[in-house]
This record gives C-alpha cells, structure tokens and sequence, in this order.
C-alpha cells in the first residue's frame, strides 16, 4: 500500500494506492488521525485501491467519523467496483458521499 | 490445466497471511478465476484467517489453521479450520447497519461481508476443529 | 505454511506439461522439498503423464489426466489418474538391464525408473480410470 | 534446454545445460545423430544438465550404440547427484564410462 497526501486549496486528499487489509490499514489509520489546521474537507481518493478488508472499512469509518466530529465533510472517490460493492454491502455508501473522480468530487466540495 | 484443489496449513499468525496470499494468487491466475469472485475469495481468507488469529487462541497457543480451496464446476468451495476455541461465526445477529456514521459501530463488519458476498455458508465443529465452509459463485448468477 | 495437497487437472496433451511443472514447482519451492523426492517428482510426473498422453488414448478421444500430490508428514504420495485404456503399468516384467550396449533395447524404462526410486507403487482401476499411486519418501531412509 | 558443440582435437564434446526430457531430447537426437568426419570420441558433457527423464536415457543410449558401431568410444561427464542415480537404476553406469569432470574425461581418452 502506498499513500499520498496533497493539499489543494483547503482540501485534504489522501490518495491510497494497492491493497488495504490487516496488515496495511494502521498506517493509514496513523496518516488519518492528524488533520492538518485549515483543512475544510478530506477526499479519500480511492482510485487505486484495488482491495479493501473489514480492517480497511474499520479505518474509513474511524476517520470519518473524526472529522465530523470536527465538523469537515469527508467524501471518498474513485472506487473499483468489488470494492464498491464491499461499501454497498457494510452500508457505508449510505453513510459517506462516494464520486466517481477526484474532479467531482472536488467540485461537489466548492 | 486447471488446479481443483489446493490445501493448505498454517500456523496461527499474521505474517502467514502473505505466503497464503501468494499461493491463492497462483491457484486465480492458473485457474483464471474472474475479478468478482477472485475479490471475494481474498476477503473470506482474510477475514476468516485474521479472525481464527486474533480471537481464537487467546490462551496463548500456537495453533494451526487449514484453507482449502476447491473449484467444482461453476463453484469455488472454500473450507476453513481451526484448532481455536469453537466459535461459530453465523451465530451472532448481523450488525446494524443503519443509524447515522455517530451511532455506527467501528468494526464487526468481517463475517457479515463474506456471509453477504457468498452463495452459502456453513459451520461445524468437528474433531475439536472449527470447520467454516464457503461456497462462491464464478459467474454472477444471472436475474 | 505448506501446501498439503494440490489436485490438477489437464487435457490429454503434451503441451500441458509446462503448465503442470510450473504448478508442480511452485509446491516444491512452497513446501521446501528437498532435491532428491523433488526430482522423484518431477519424474514420476513426466513418465506417467507422458505414457497416458502417448499411449493411453490410441482412439484419438482428448482424455483428462489427473495430478493429485500430498505431502503427508515424511511422504510425498502421488495421484495419477485418467480415462484412457486400461493398463497396469506394473504388470509387466522390469526390463532387462544386464548384456551389452548393443543388446540394449532403446527405451521400456520410465516405469522402471519411477518403480525403483518410489518407497511403493500400487495400481487400480476406479470409475473407469487407470490409477496409479506412487509414495516417495521426503527424507532416505537411514542404514 | 541448450546444447554446446567442441571439437578438441579428435574429441567431439557435446555440453547439455538444463532439462532434458520428451520435449527437449528430440532436439538433441537431432544434434547427436550427426558425428563429423575424424572424431576419434566422444564426450558427452552433462554438468550443467539438471534434469534427465526416460527420453533423455533413450537418446543418450541411441547416440552410444551409433558410436560403437562406428568403432568410437563415448564417455559421459559431470552427473549431479540426482542423474547419477537415474543412470545407476537404468544400468547406464555399467555400460558407459562416467566421469567426474570434462578434463578427466579427455585425460582418459587421450
Ligand atoms: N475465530 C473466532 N474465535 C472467537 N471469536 C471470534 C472469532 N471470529 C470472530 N470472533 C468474534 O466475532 C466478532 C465479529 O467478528 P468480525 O465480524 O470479523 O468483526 P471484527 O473482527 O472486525 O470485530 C469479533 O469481534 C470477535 O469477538
Ligand atoms: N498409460 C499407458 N497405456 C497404455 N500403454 C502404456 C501406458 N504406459 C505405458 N504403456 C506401455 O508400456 C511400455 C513401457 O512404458 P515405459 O516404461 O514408460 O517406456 P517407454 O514409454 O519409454 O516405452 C510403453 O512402451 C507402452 O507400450
């Protein structure tokens, strides 16, 4: 698993690359827990997850729930479709905005 | 050629679960097993494995833990077994999953992804073994 | 991690035999087979697989040819099975080895190879197909 | 499997690397078939050769009677352990001069 972090204007994009599962998600769950001052949104750019555990839902759902609690919309992007569909399936496509690209998503946000 | 069966034992820690992974990677390239069904063959290993692993021997043991896989026509058959403490995973109601993202649960999510994705599942205790079966279908069933 | 047992299937043709060694060299390597049983493998495999091809379906029907192996504690036991002619390869007298070069008859020895070097071979016929099982010791046995 | 032709003096040596079984032993029937004008012997050179089945032992025994019987000698060299004892449970050793190595052949031709 790869992540990038970039920041445009005042939105925070995490960019994760490969497979998210028991052994990978703490580091994302590291990179997560900090938001940097003056970010007004989080895009969890999905693009390039190819493979995505209960561990890795574990960790998006923490997150999510982090940054409402500070009051910032958290949206995700860019998901293969059997990793959409493990989001259908926990309910989490319910719970959290999904877009098709990082452009829309980024547009939704603005 | 097609692989019908592997079968395979590992001791009951995480760091088995990348030569596992490899071993399945080789039984879906050979067997060219389709992405959907390839996805959810990695999620049930993972989730079952990891679980037999963290829940199943808190006393401490080293215990040993079997996956095989079976390709029988249009049916990918997975059979999981543990020597842990005899838990069946089915019992339990599955989680809430409605309720807003404050009131969501973090984590309980394993065995309810596997047991929705799969055709059918079972369990059993057999010869002091949890015995966890799976069946997958290759093709989406149609309709 | 081991990998207990894989079950292959293939088509009746020799270009199978490259798929199957890749598969059967990925068990080896996996299961950290010394290189003596490994090379009793590879030839039990290549004499068996080969005369079923070659001689097993003269009616030109395409067969199915089955590769069964299983490491149990210090055994390797291999499975072959398909559904050509019947024959008991084990049937016939070992050849003659003794006389001169030019008494030698050119070729009769795949069988007699994979008999000698196997710790026991056994022949049935099942369902309609010739089975042969052989069982190859991981380690020499000592004195 | 690759096969390597020499001539040293009158001693043709023929080096085989790698596997030798029903489909690559064709190919050195064909390289063996054919012995040039004025040898005196023949070195088969087998330490590079990893793996030998019934069909290499056919055409290695096929290339010593062509020797024989136009009055040749041909020696084998450089068995790893595991053809050795191919050659040794198919009668080969008792038929055809093994050696250690392609200098202590060529020493004991000359
Ligand atoms: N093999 C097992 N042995 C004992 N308890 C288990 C086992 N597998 C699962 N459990 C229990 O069931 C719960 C739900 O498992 P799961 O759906 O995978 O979610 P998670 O592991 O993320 O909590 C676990 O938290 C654990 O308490
Ligand atoms: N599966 C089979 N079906 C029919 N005949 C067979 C089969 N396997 C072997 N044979 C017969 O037994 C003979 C000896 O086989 P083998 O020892 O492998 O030597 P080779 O194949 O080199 O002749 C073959 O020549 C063939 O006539």
């Amino acid at each position: 698993m790869h992540i990038d972090r970039i920041v445009e204007k005042d939105v925070l994009i995490t960019a994760v690359r490969g497979r998210l599962d028991s052994s990978s998600s703490p580091k994302l769950d590291e990179t997560l827990a900090v938001i940097p001052e003056g970010s007004a949104a989080i895009v969890l750019d999905f693009a390039e997850l190819t493979y995505i555990s209960s561990a890795g839902l574990r960790v998006v759902l923490k997150a999510t729930k982090l940054a409402r609690s500070n009051g910032l919309q958290l949206v995700i992007c860019g998901l293969v479709p059997q990793v959409h569909e493990v989001f259908d399936v926990s309910g989490f496509t319910a719970l959290i905005p999904i877009h098709e690209s990082r452009a829309s998503a980024l547009a939704a946000l603005t | 050629m097609i692989i019908r069966e592997i079968d395979i034992r590992l001791p009951s820690r995480l760091d088995q679960l990348e030569p596992l992974f490899e071993a399945l990677d080789f039984f879906v390239s050979t067997n060219a097993i389709p992405p959907t069904p390839a996805y959810r063959l990695q999620l049930a290993v993972d989730e079952f494995v990891a679980n037999a692993v963290e829940h199943g021997y808190e006393d401490g043991r080293q215990g040993e833990i079997g996956v095989r896989v079976r390709l029988d026509g249009d049916v990918l058959e997975l059979t999981f077994s543990d020597d842990g403490a005899p838990f069946d995973p089915f019992h339990a109601p599955p989680p809430d999953l409605t309720g807003s993202i404050e009131e969501r649960r973090v984590g309980g999510l394993g065995v309810h992804l596997v047991r929705t994705l799969a055709a059918s599942v079972a369990y059993r205790y057999e010869h002091g073994r949890n015995v966890v079966v799976i069946r997958l279908h290759l093709a989406e069933p149609t309709g």
